[in-house]
């Protein structure tokens, strides 16, 4: 049964993608900009359609190589949030020439459509293509800034990093058709060293995508030298998108604990975070501060696939959906004070505190959020997944978790004490934000604050959304 | 009248208050009529009470409480609201210690009406010195231990600010905080026996004490723990060896406030509080030898010491010291009576010298000896009060020094010989220091010819109250001796029966107390100590006499010169024990020492404290970091060793270790662990 | 034949494009190096196909996915390799470190 | 018999030449090795009877891959780059990673020393296309997203600007 | 009328108000943030008749379900035990932002973080449920990170980090150990009192880990040797209204939070733990007396008399005996009274002399009279002096301690003479001896600084002579406590 239409979401992206590229032909040069706003309104109706759909009985269902459940489409509303928003604030964002609007635009929403895939994807070739597709995307996006040094580099990692985990995904990829014969995520199979070889090779390849040590490496290099509405976007759409597929994989078709995953799990999990979180301590590039904290941050969502109960799939949920709101406004003020500055050196944050206290205190609420600390939505999402450790008996996670949280703490506040406790450096005015960005550190701000005094709707929501179809 | 008693301490609180706020501080303020009038209406309240008592028309003890505070409290897992009382309990004793507590304080104001008139804080001082008889006289009426405590402490501060009065001093800045500190060792001894009796008895009201003690529900263990406590708490406030090294430097203060201290209120509240707790001594035979034997050396050394001081405050001090030791000695071998006999004499007889030097400082402006004699010509009333004070603390006959060192003697005669000869020797020496301050100061010729040519009798604001110390100092012994009228108001307490009905414990809460009681390990309800009426046989009390006429006289052959060369040569010659005693045994230093301890004991914590402790957080972190450096290290050999630089005082070896991981920025380096990944998981998966 | 000798061919080719990968000092060395793993891939595709699941054609089938894939990575990379180039003047990857620590 | 010599001989040419991929100073070389050693490994799709995939390698990979790295190698390379070292200091760390992973895939590979093909070779062109056409459209729709995505970058990349080209 | 909330969110609303003023008008923020805290305190006094003192329950009890799905429920009250925190909490607010007038410096920020704070503070003392506690718990760390380390001294900055990394990492176990009540109840929940009704079926083995992990959360705040060391550093380099915070309410929130989370919730743990607690609190005792002995600086000094005093504390806990924790709960209350007016005085002080070496100072008692009887006055009630408020709450721990902890409370009583003996030195140094010519100009206290401590002294003197008052409001509540 082919049941086309639960891809349906894909074909809009997909089409809207060739279809920007088609008016990217038509239009007057000095119009480009349009495009953007093309795209954003196009990515913005999928999302409408899909919370539209949400109730529709008849857009769930599976088809031959993918499925369309609750849990699914709860991530694909972040990734469509998360797209949005991104296209967004890149209308804020100077350094990329609007003449190749079309360009990243298309490549933008390609790039959802496969993440959009992947999440549905229930065949191991499927995701493999969404993954490719993906990847493919944000390397070309990575390195938008073609004249740029950093992002000429920053582009290149990326690639070379990617192309090699993709050999490593194929590679395990081949071993699971050697075990089982297909490429088709099928449970009760037995554990032999060739699928268990082949499943660990897949990690590796999905922890490329979601930023998990050790393949973690090209994230804050990509992040640093990529446009920053782009880092924006990596930063949190494939990484939600890659432990969406993750928790398909390791949660329900292969329960890590029977295939004794679980202990490998729960060691890259702390691995993770250790090194997104201690490595942040010494950059000075917020950029890369908020790279590693993303790092960090896979590292907290791994522990809820790593616990693999009902509980940690949900606060895998709720903490992906929280994190969006605190990384797009944290982001989205560093991409504010990148462009009034020039530079995302911490030291331009300087006494931002005495320029502009709305957005300090948006920033430090995003910040706190990230570090965890009540009443921020980051909070209920740590607690949630910690929960999950702690009520299946895995102490040793959420103490390393709480240890990573207050470790992080530190990085965070480097950012607030810059803020706050530094004197401008010279007599700078209040620091000018561009209305699109404006609005995208509102909604953050407003999520984190929402979501983490009232995450009841959250919850509920996340809820509904987990009972994984096979 | 009685019923009124609680207005005793209370009137001189607020004259205190109202004298500290009334007005703004000036040298010439009329304020401290208030503080004379509070205390003058305080006297008469207390001597009606007596009064009443002596005539017969009052029955005494008499107890009033209210209630103070409340408080949860539980026993044996049962929870109740307990409640502490606050209220006046006014025996026999207690009628007296007030009057003379009331007519010293009254005289030492009158007194400093003059004698510090001028002073820039004259108004402060008086306010002081109310607030400070008001402690006195709450901590003698107080029904409520727990109160008494407190009031024992105020004093000790007010004792402090009294001390230190003249702070711009180094010399008095110095003396308050050792009397206080001191003074805080000891109460910490009494503050420990309180948390016993607490544990124990469940109340802080004396007439529940003393029930429950006499009893004979008390372990004597416990007993003796409590009394030591006790009894330390009183050794530092009544300056007993080995914690009297205060008292001499506390004569930094005003001449009036030292003879308001030590004469009839700081001193000899400890002595007091001994004897209102002395149903707990008497449970606790080895705490009362205890008691004799601290009081006997605190007699002998501090008499020694005052052999030798030119300093006439301070040969005062070591005196007081020194009588006080006869008190806890008296208390120690039974002599309760002597004791507070002693003690209310002594009350006015030492007030009466201090005021008398007092007045004699105040006229040549100086305390050493040497620059006086002759003094008598100048200031005639002076010398003749002071004569009358000196020979009534040596206990010449019909003064009242006389009787109540007598029934002291006596009552040591029948515990211990050996006692009595020590403190018979004392007494000796008493009468030979006080005999040389006395020819020191007005016999002889004037040694320092400037001071004494500006010496003058002082006004009658002061000699006035001399006169009535020193009538009081003739009178009180015999008023007080004849016919046993000191027995009646001074009872020994005994532990067989309760010397007043009062209600049975509400509440016995220590659990032991509900055991059956094993007679050999508890105190029996007979009293150790039998009372005895005794006096001392007469052939000894006859030579008594003789041997302090004797005394008086050596100092009298020894002084009496303007040089006292004799006096010289006798020193010259036994140099070293000369030293000794000035050196004050040595315990000064000892003290000093030890203050030096603590404080490099302070210092030793601080640099624990933030060079060890303070990095069990910082260092915390850091190890863990270096845990994981160590394990990053591990994985990568490219190690780079890379110096630590403390960023924020938290350790970044982590840090550092996993930033070497990636510092070259080299693509390969990062694929690099993407292998080694790979490697471990095809080998150590298939491992299995 | 055996599966085993496909399996270690292929497993030998893919160590040799790992060794490549980490080694070569020129990117597209690497890239080259990468197409090499990407065929071992195939390899064990194919042997899989032929040894233990012969009906079908499954993984021939990714493996023909994989060599498009392949084919669209590398263009990617030698096109953005042409514009660093054009840059910066070098293909040597240790030359690319301003982004690091 | 045949197989067994024509297998030894193709995994000795893929193998030996792979090695001079990585190893050899030339980096034209190495790319004309490469090309070599893909179509060894397009020998052994036929050894395995897979005829449409051996042809899609030769075709794909040894005529378009290899020929384009070519020509990449050709106008990036320079004269100068032939003397400098064509292997970085990590070769030994390198090494020791791949020595290491190899046990266990020598593991896992003998676990299958016993498994003989059981199939006779069937030409399986049709049932590829069956799949593609059927159970694997989506994926064959989405490869030609991802290799539009590769198309745009590519032109992206090496688009040369007039007005940036300007000075 | 939901008096708790609003004694909560009063504070907040002005926080908010305060955010959308212009900073320039500096009067109306002070306005603003004096209304908020006073609405606080006068809500909270109007509570005082109504709160009944004869119940040991939880009064004025506000519950509404937050996160249901999680079973977290919005659930305020007090008891004998809050109550008079609460009341502290909202008077030392008031009594701080008095303190506050003084700052000058970005007024609009300080009052926003201040109210912010408050909201914190008084919710942890209201808060019956423990995810609504913690958060509360949490909300006062980060503005206390903002008031320390904008408006603090030299070292303000690595102070402020300090302060919240210390906390913070106590915190978060703190949180393992609710997280682990909460899966062990049954129904989970983390209503408090359901917990309290619930633990005794929980095996011992189980309190203990849970009690460790609460217990490291809190004595980081109360703070209990070996955790104290953040303490001297915030304390000193805090502004002074800010240290008066810190001293008087945040470090109540950790021994609050032992009696009313690990003694009710976790028992078993809690009486495993005593003999340890009382080795700790006697520590706190001398080696904070001794640690304060070795200061040559005001400021720090009072921090470890800070730590010495709280020791007090956690030894009438560990009496397990009611006199005390009622001894505990009330030096509490005092030591927030007296060291939030030690910690005045000595910001008094520093605004004029710009130091606050004791050596610096001598004689000042002549130039500043009224200052010097004030200080005298806070230092002799801090080292526990009969008739001022110290000496009550001290005398019934020891009273509570005592017959369980014979030895430990003998040693205690010793360490009072440490303390003594370091108050009376400072006394000494900064007043008494030969005037330091330097300070010839010194001005007195002026009537903002004596607002701000008037109400302080008259607490001391009144709560030192008559203490029924606030024995009265907990007595039922420790009866209870003990009672079981």
């Amino acid at each position: 049964m082919l049941n086309l239409g639960l891809l349906l979401p894909v074909f809009a992206l997909a089409g809207g993608a060739l279809f920007l590229m088609f008016i990217d032909l038509l239009l007057p040069s000095t119009k480009f900009r349009r495009l953007y706003h093309l795209a954003w309104i196009f990515s913005l109706s999928v999302l409408v359609l899909q919370i539209a759909a949400l109730g529709n009985p008849a857009s769930r269902g599976s088809g031959t190589l993918w499925i369309a459940d609750s849990f699914g489409s709860f991530i694909q509303l972040i990734i469509l949030f998360t797209t949005t928003l991104c296209l967004l604030s890149t209308l804020d964002y100077r350094a990329l020439p609007d003449r190749y609007a079309g360009t990243y635009c298309a490549l933008m929403l390609l790039s959802a459509a496969g993440l959009l895939i992947l999440i549905s994807a229930t065949d191991l070739l499927l995701a493999f293509i969404a993954l490719e597709l993906v990847s493919i995307s944000s390397f070309v996006l990575a390195g938008f800034e073609r004249k740029h040094p950093k992002s000429n580099e920053g582009a290149m990692k990326y690639f070379l990093f990617g192309a090699f985990s993709s050999a490593l995904f194929i590679y395990g990829v081949s071993f699971y058709y050697g075990a089982t014969g297909g490429t088709q995520l099928i449970t009760g199979v037995a554990p032999s060293p060739l699928l268990i070889l082949g499943l660990v090779l897949i990690l590796l390849g999905f922890a490329f995508k979601a930023s998990i040590a050790p393949m973690h490496f090209w994230v804050p290099d990509a992040y640093e030298g990529a446009p920053t509405p782009v880092t924006t976007f990596l930063s949190i759409a494939p990484k939600i998108a890659t432990f969406g597929a993750l928790m398909r994989m390791f949660g329900i078709v292969f329960p890590a604990s029977s295939y004794d995953l679980q202990g490998l799990l729960g060691l890259l999990a702390i691995l993770t975070m250790t090194i997104g979180n201690f490595t942040a301590f010494f950059q000075n590039d917020v950029k890369r501060i908020l790279a590693y904290s993303s790092i960090a941050q896979a590292g907290y969502l791994l522990i809820g696939v790593a616990v693999g109960t009902l509980r940690g799939t949900e606060g895998v949920l709720i903490y992906s959906f929280v994190y969006v709101a605190m990384n797009i406004g944290a982001f989205a003020v560093a991409q504010a004070v990148g462009e009034a500055s020039g530079s995302y050196c911490l030291d331009s944050f300087n006494g931002l505190g005495q320029r502009s206290l709305g957005i300090s205190l948006g920033m430090t609420f995003c910040l706190l959020s990230l570090a965890g600390i009540p009443p921020m939505a980051g909070f209920m999402g740590k607690l949630y997944i910690f929960s999950s450790a702690v009520e299946s008996g895995r102490w040793w996670l959420a103490v390393a978790g709480v240890v990573n949280s207050v470790a992080s703490a530190y990085f965070y506040f480097r950012i607030a004490h810059r803020m706050f406790f530094r004197a401008p450096d010279n007599d700078s005015g209040p620091l000018i934000v561009g209305p699109y960005l404006y609005g995208g550190i509102a909604v953050a701000v407003v999520g984190v604050l929402l979501f983490g005094l009232n995450p009841e709707p959250l919850i509920a929501g996340v809820r509904a959304s987990t009972p994984l179809l096979p | 009248m009685i019923e009124h008693a609680y207005l005793i301490p209370l009137i001189p609180l607020a004259a205190s208050f109202i004298i500290l706020f009334g007005a703004k501080e000036d040298p010439h303020s009329p304020l401290p009529w208030v503080g004379i009038a509070a205390m003058f209406f305080s006297f008469c309240l207390a001597v009606s009470v007596f009064w009443d008592f002596a005539v017969g028309t009052l029955m005494l003890p008499y107890q009033h409480d209210w209630r103070w505070f409340s408080f949860a409290n539980s026993v044996a897992g049962k929870s109740f609201i307990d409640s502490f009382k606050i209220g006046v309990y006014i025996d026999p004793p207690t009628a007296i210690v007030l009057v003379v507590v009331t007519l010293v304080s009254l005289m030492v104001q009158i007194y400093s009406l003059s004698y510090m008139h001028g002073d820039k804080r004259f108004k402060r001082y008086f306010a002081f010195v109310s607030f400070f008889t008001a402690a006195m006289l709450g901590l003698v009426a107080s029904s409520n231990l727990l109160v008494t405590f407190m009031c024992w402490e105020l004093m000790g501060v007010s004792s402090y600010l009294l001390i230190g009065f003249w702070f711009e001093r180094e010399g008095p800045c110095e003396a308050q905080k050792k009397a206080f500190m001191t003074t805080k060792l000891g109460d910490s001894g009494l503050y420990l026996a309180l948390l016993m009796i607490y544990a124990k008895v469940g109340s802080f009201q004396f007439p529940q004490m003393q029930q429950f003690f006499s009893s004979g529900y008390m372990p004597t263990t416990a007993a003796t723990v409590i009394a030591l406590g006790v009894l330390f708490g009183a050794i530092g406030k009544s300056a007993q060896f080995p914690l009297f090294i205060w008292l001499p430097d506390a004569m930094e203060g005003p001449t009036p406030g030292s003879a308001l201290i030590h004469a009839a209120t700081m001193v000899a509240a400890g002595i007091i509080v001994v004897a209102k707790l002395y149903f707990i001594f008497l449970a606790a035979p080895l705490a009362l030898e205890t008691a004799a034997w601290v009081g006997l050396a605190t007699a002998f050394l501090a008499a020694t010491m005052a052999l030798v001081t030119y300093d006439i405050k301070r040969v005062l001090a070591f005196s007081t010291v020194s009588q006080l030791g006869f008190m806890m000695c008296a208390l120690g071998v039974g002599g309760y009576t002597a004791s507070l006999f002693h003690l209310t004499t002594h009350a006015f007889f030492k007030a009466l010298l201090f005021l008398g030097a007092g007045s004699v400082i105040h006229a040549v402006h100086t305390n050493d000896m040497r620059e006086m004699g002759g003094l008598s010509k100048k200031m005639p009333i002076t010398f003749v009060t002071m004569l009358i004070g000196v020979l009534a603390i040596s206990g010449f006959p019909f003064l009242s020094g006389y009787y109540s060192k007598d029934m002291i003697l006596a009552s040591v005669w029948h515990h211990n010989h050996t006692m009595f000869w020590i403190l018979l020797f004392s007494a000796l020496m008493t009468a030979f220091y006080m005999s040389r301050l006395l020819f020191l100061t007005f016999w002889g010729n004037d040694r320092d010819h400037d001071k004494f040519h500006h010496a003058h009798e002082s006004p009658a604001l002061i000699t006035a109250p001399l006169a009535v110390l020193a009538l009081f100092s003739v009178i009180a012994g015999y008023g007080l001796a004849r016919d046993g009228f000191v027995e009646k108001i001074f009872p020994t307490p005994v532990l067989a029966s309760a010397s007043v009905a009062v209600e049975p414990p509400s509440r016995v809460s220590s659990p032991e107390a509900r055991m059956p009681i094993e007679s050999s390990e508890y105190s029996s309800p007979i009293a150790h100590h039998p009372v005895e009426e005794a006096e001392l046989p007469h052939w000894l009390a006859l030579s008594i006499i003789g041997l302090i006429l004797g005394s008086m006289m050596l100092a009298f052959l020894f002084y009496r010169g303007p040089q006292f060369q004799t006096a010289a040569a006798i020193r010259a010659a036994l140099a070293p024990l000369v030293t000794v005693l000035d050196r004050r045994w040595f315990l000064d230093d000892i003290f000093l020492w030890l203050v030096a301890v603590c404080d490099y004991i302070a210092a030793a914590m601080f640099w624990f404290d933030t060079n060890i402790v303070d990095r069990i957080f910082v260092d915390g972190w850091g190890l863990l970091m270096r845990i994981f450096s160590e394990v990053s290290n591990f994985i990568d050999w490219n190690f780079i060793d890379t110096a630590v630089d403390g960023f924020g005082g938290l350790s970044n070896d982590l840090g550092i270790g996993l930033r070497s991981l990636v510092v070259d920025g080299q693509v390969q380096q990062y694929l690099m662990y993407a292998a080694i990944a790979f490697s471990l998981a095809a080998t150590l998966i298939l491992a299995r | 034949m055996t599966l085993e000798r496909y399996l270690m061919v292929s497993g030998g080719l893919f160590l040799i494009g790992i060794f490549g990968a980490l080694t070569r000092r020129n990117i597209i060395g690497i890239l080259m190096s990468i197409e090499l793993m990407f065929n071992a891939a195939n390899i064990n595709l194919a042997a899989f196909n032929h040894f233990l699941h012969p009906y079908g054609a499954v993984g021939q089938t990714v493996a023909l996915f994989t060599m498009t894939i392949a084919a669209a990575e590398i263009v990617v990379g030698l096109a953005l390799l042409l514009a660093i180039y054009r840059n910066t003047d070098t293909t040597y990857a240790e030359h690319f470190n301003l982004l690091k620590g | 018999m045949f197989e067994s010599i024509a297998f030894y001989a193709l995994s000795a040419l893929v193998l030996t030449s792979a090695l001079a991929v990585v190893l050899h100073r030339n980096t034209v070389h190495s790319s004309l090795f490469l090309g070599l050693s893909l179509a060894g490994v397009g020998g052994l799709y036929a050894l395995l009877g897979c005829d449409f995939l051996f042809a899609g390698q030769i075709m794909v990979y040894v005529s378009g891959i290899a020929v384009l790295v070519m020509f990449v190698v050709m106008l990036l390379g320079r004269a100068s780059d032939l003397h400098l070292r064509q292997v970085n200091e990590f070769w030994m760390a390198a090494l020791l990673i791949c020595t290491i992973a190899s046990a266990g895939l020598y593991k896992i590979a003998h676990a299958f020393s016993r498994s003989v093909t059981g199939a006779v070779a069937t030409a399986s062109t049709d049932s590829i296309g069956r799949l593609f056409l059927g159970e694997y459209l989506v994926p064959f729709e989405l490869v030609s997203l991802v290799l539009l995505a590769a198309l745009l970058g590519a032109v992206f990349f090496s688009y040369v600007d007039i007005n940036e080209a300007l000075p | 009328m939901p008096m708790l909330s609003l004694i909560v969110w009063a504070p907040l609303a002005g926080a908010l108000i305060v955010l959308m003023l212009p900073k320039e008008k500096v009067k109306t923020i002070q306005g603003v943030g004096f209304l908020a805290a006073g609405v606080s305190l006068l809500a909270s006094l109007a509570l005082i008749p109504q709160f009944d003192r004869s119940l040991a329950s939880m009064q004025f009890v506000e519950k509404w379900s937050w996160i249901p799905s999680l079973n977290i429920s919005y659930f305020l009250g007090v008891d004998g035990l809050s109550f008079p925190l609460v009341l502290l909490t909202t008077f030392m607010s008031v009594i701080a932002l008095i303190g506050s007038l003084g700052i000058s410096h970005r007024v609009k920020e300080y009052f926003f973080w201040f109210l912010a704070l408050e909201v914190g503070m008084l919710g942890v003392f209201m808060a019956l449920d423990l995810v609504l506690f913690y958060v509360f718990w949490e909300i006062t760390l980060v503005p206390m990170y903002f008031l320390i380390g904008i408006w603090g001294g030299p070292r303000k900055e690595f102070a402020a980090i300090k302060f919240f990394l210390y906390t913070l990492s106590g915190s978060v176990f703190m949180l393992l150990g609710i997280l682990a009540m909460y899966f062990r109840s049954a129904p989970h929940t983390f209503d408090m009192l359901e917990l309290m009704r619930q633990q005794s079926s929980w095996d011992p083995r189980f309190q203990i880990l849970v009690f460790l992990g609460l217990y490291f959360g809190l004595s980081i705040k109360i703070p209990a040797f070996p955790f104290h060391t953040w303490l001297p550093l915030a304390h000193v380099e805090a502004p002074t209204p800010i240290s008066v915070i810190l001293a008087a309410v945040l470090l109540k929130m950790g021994v609050y939070g032992l009696l009313r989370i690990t003694y009710q919730i976790t028992p078993q743990g809690f009486a495993w733990f005593l003999p340890a607690l009382v080795v700790i609190a006697t520590i706190n005792i001398v080696y904070g007396a001794l640690c304060a002995l070795a200061q040559t600086d005001m400021k720090k000094m009072v921090a470890y008399s800070s730590v010495n005093h709280m020791g007090y504390c956690l030894l009438g806990i560990a009496g397990m005996s009611a006199p005390g924790f009622s001894g505990a709960i009330l030096q509490m209350i005092n030591h927030g009274i007296i060291a939030g007016a030690l910690f005045l005085l000595v910001g008094v002080i520093y605004d004029r002399a710009h130091t606050r070496e004791l050596s610096a100072f001598g004689g000042l008692a002549v130039k500043v009279p009224v200052y010097a009887g004030l200080m005298s006055l806070t230092c002799f009630a801090s080292l526990g002096l009969p008739g001022l408020s110290g000496f009550i709450s001290e005398f019934l721990c020891f009273l509570g301690a005592f017959q369980q902890w014979k030895w430990a409370t003998t040693i205690s009583v010793l360490g009072i003479i440490a303390t003594a003996a370091f108050f009376l030195r400072a006394l000494q140094k900064i007043f008494l001896g030969p005037l330091n010519e330097k300070w010839r100009d010194l001005d007195d206290i002026n009537p903002r600084e004596l607002a701000s401590l008037l109400p302080l002294v008259a607490i001391m003197i009144w709560f030192g002579v008559a203490p029924s008052w606030p024995l009265n409001l907990m007595n039922a509540t420790v009866a209870h406590l003990l009672g079981k």
